[in-house]
């Protein structure tokens, strides 16, 4: 649940445009099943309180925001719960819902500043109202009809009318859109992106096998490599990437490992069939 | 051009050939303004069509004629802002149809933008995404100004300076809409509260703009809105 | 379909609503033809028209009372072989051909070289070439002067005294902007889709300094400088 990016979203898929289009309700053909796995599908928490009250199947202006409020806490505790991954929104809405839940709840204190819970329901109410009125409005006006689907303009025009003096055309879309992409074109060619260090399989391999002289006990994995951890941003990459060289040399032999218990320390040391000098240049030749 | 309604009666032996001159170059600012609009695919400004007519001639009364005048023909007169076209019937669609006339499909959130920005022009990035409580995915604005349909307006006068967006004209054009009033449902959710930007407690409604001259409401009046919106929603609280 | 003419006269209680009904759908034949060759790229056959009537329609006795209709008109119905065709009247081609090919699509380079001239203002031409990467070439700039949307401000006061170059009133009013500072910024490029999410954390959109006003480091255009400039000679020579 620690996602704070937006969750993929796939309009397309729940809702796609043609439902919008014919069908006048604007209603979505969604079970509670599809509900619970399907947040995705939802354009964020306010959409997804719209459904819930649409469920609620009375007119908006009389929901409980209560009772909505209880559906929504519910919904993200049902999804929590199977490990859906939500996006801060959801998160945010639900803490914010609680928090009326309770305002509506308590008996506001006199003393006690901020907005009262009937208010903040009022103000819930009308946001999910001003959002379902514009959905409306978008479906009555994308029905409306419209210039070359329904109407239709003058299919040989004989002359366009020119009303600046400039005598050139451009629009203000034209005009920043080729400054946006020229400058950031140009950032691209002018930045050098700084290379982002991965130590892979061989190279850790390498390194391993360049310290196995130096082992003679039992030596921590992550503790020797430090040395080679010019960075601390190296440290995930070059433990993972040790690790699992360490793996495979294990099962070669030249390697043996060692851990006291899960999340302490992995310990190595030279195992019984120690890589020899020879593979070990050969290795280093093939490195470059 | 004087009407000739407006002629006192009495001094007939003068006025009766007034009276067909004055016809005559009616019918000739009518043939002319035809042969303009007609001409061209997209709206014409009454303007353009006044520089090509007899100086003084009252370009909206002749269009308001002829649109009259086109009403019941298979190609009627349309008034598009302060601009005239010629478009097919609408109760035609069928006939005219074929298989070439594909226009853009919109994405949900695409329309539902489009919308918002229709109805609550001129109004900022943030104001949108407080109406639908979420963030404005990337390409979506960028689609709809690339449609033509919306543009970058201004900015308005509060902190920040944020800039505001509307549509255009080809919006108007597209959806044939004379003026931006002629929304559908606009005064119902003007008298209902919903184009308000604000939480019931105060019921200011803005009188939405869709002229391009940019209007007095992009002043301080507004300056409350965005702290407003803010505070009550929990975006704002995330913004915090 | 029965012309009202032929009808015998004696049997009236019968024709009046035949006659009236014959009239309806004559009209919506007329209506649907004028749509079909008002909306068509190419002249349309009367075989076309016919397919989208009703069945026994006569196309061509339609055609020729609707080209009466127009005769009058600013757009004549014109008839090449067996195809129709709207046209603006012969006589009114004057005011229809006035403009012709005057507008032009401004170029890709122009576009780049005007964008930055309004972001960037006020900036030198070296400034100009340094942020596109390329030299520009001699025409880009005459074109935009030529438009009307850049000027020459002043000179800076730097070893060589290079020209500053800003955008004009004309620019802004084309690009329906108030003022220049109203060019959106970074964010709301962004936002709008326009740039990519990830720029380099150093990379930055000026606010454009649009004053009238020269700048601090800026000396006023001289008579003289517009003679060494070249520019009081047709097409004079940029100073390289």
């Amino acid at each position: 649940m620690n996602s704070a990016k937006e969750t993929p979203k796939k309009p397309s898929a729940r809702a796609p445009m043609d439902v919008l289009w014919q069908d006048e309700s604007g209603e979505r053909a969604l079970h509670e099943e599809a509900l619970v796995i399907d947040i995705a599908g939802f354009e964020g928490p306010l959409d997804l309180l719209l459904h819930l009250a649409r469920t609620q199947k009375v007119d908006l202006s009389r929901i409980s925001v209560l009772a909505l409020a209880e559906q929504y806490i519910a919904f993200i505790e049902r999804a929590r719960s199977i490990r859906i991954e939500l996006a801060a929104d959801y998160l945010v809405m639900a803490a914010w819902l609680a928090f009326l839940k309770s305002r509506l709840l308590i008996p506001q204190q006199a003393k006690d500043e901020g907005p009262s819970g009937e208010e903040m329901a009022s103000s819930l109410a009308f946001r999910l109202k001003r959002l379902e009125a514009m959905r409306e409005a978008a479906t009555r006006l994308i029905n409306r009809n419209r210039l070359g689907r329904d109407v239709f303009a003058r299919g040989a025009p004989e002359h366009i009318p020119v009303e600046r003096h400039s005598g050139y055309e451009a629009s203000l879309y034209d005009l920043l859109s080729a400054y946006a992409s020229l400058r950031q074109r140009q950032a691209v060619m002018q930045v050098t992106i700084e290379k982002r260090t991965v130590w892979s399989l061989a190279d850790a391999r390498l390194i391993l096998a360049r310290m196995l002289g130096d082992m003679v006990d039992w030596t921590a994995l992550d503790h020797f490599l430090l040395r080679y951890m010019t960075s601390p941003r190296e440290r995930a990459t070059a433990i993972a990437s040790s690790f699992a060289a360490s793996l495979e040399m294990v099962r070669e032999g030249r390697l043996e490992i060692r851990q006291d218990g899960a999340f302490a320390p992995i310990y190595v040391r030279q195992g019984p069939n120690p890589m020899s000098a020879e593979k070990l240049a050969e290795l280093e030749a093939a490195r470059g | 051009m004087a009407d000739p309604q407006h002629h006192l009666p009495g001094i007939a032996d003068n006025t009766e050939p007034q009276r067909e001159a004055d016809a005559r170059l009616e019918l000739e600012a009518e043939r002319i303004v035809e042969a303009l609009v007609f001409a061209s695919a997209q709206p014409v400004s009454e303007a353009y069509m006044a520089q090509r007519l007899p100086k003084g001639t009252d370009v909206n009364r002749i269009m308001q004629r002829l649109k009259g005048f086109y009403a019941g023909r298979g190609v009627n007169l349309l008034q598009v802002d302060d601009h005239w076209a010629f478009r097919t019937a609408a109760d035609l669609s069928f006939v005219v149809q074929t298989d070439e006339n594909e226009i853009k499909k919109l994405s949900r959130a695409a329309l539902e933008v489009l919308a918002i920005i229709a109805y609550h022009q001129p109004v900022t990035r943030a104001e949108i995404e407080d109406i639908r409580g979420v963030q404005t995915s990337r390409g979506t604005l960028d689609v709809l100004m690339e449609a033509g349909w919306v543009r970058f307006r201004g900015r308005r006068r509060t902190p920040g300076r944020p800039v505001t967006i509307g549509t255009t004209r080809d919006f108007l054009d597209h959806f044939g809409l004379e003026e931006i009033r002629d929304l559908p449902g606009m005064e119902e959710l003007k008298g209902a509260g919903l184009l308000a930007g604000r939480v019931p407690s105060n019921f200011q409604i803005p009188i939405p703009l869709g002229d391009d001259a940019l209007e007095d409401d992009e002043d301080p009046i507004t300056q409350l809105d965005l702290e407003e919106l803010g505070l009550l929603t929990p975006r704002g609280e995330e913004a915090e």
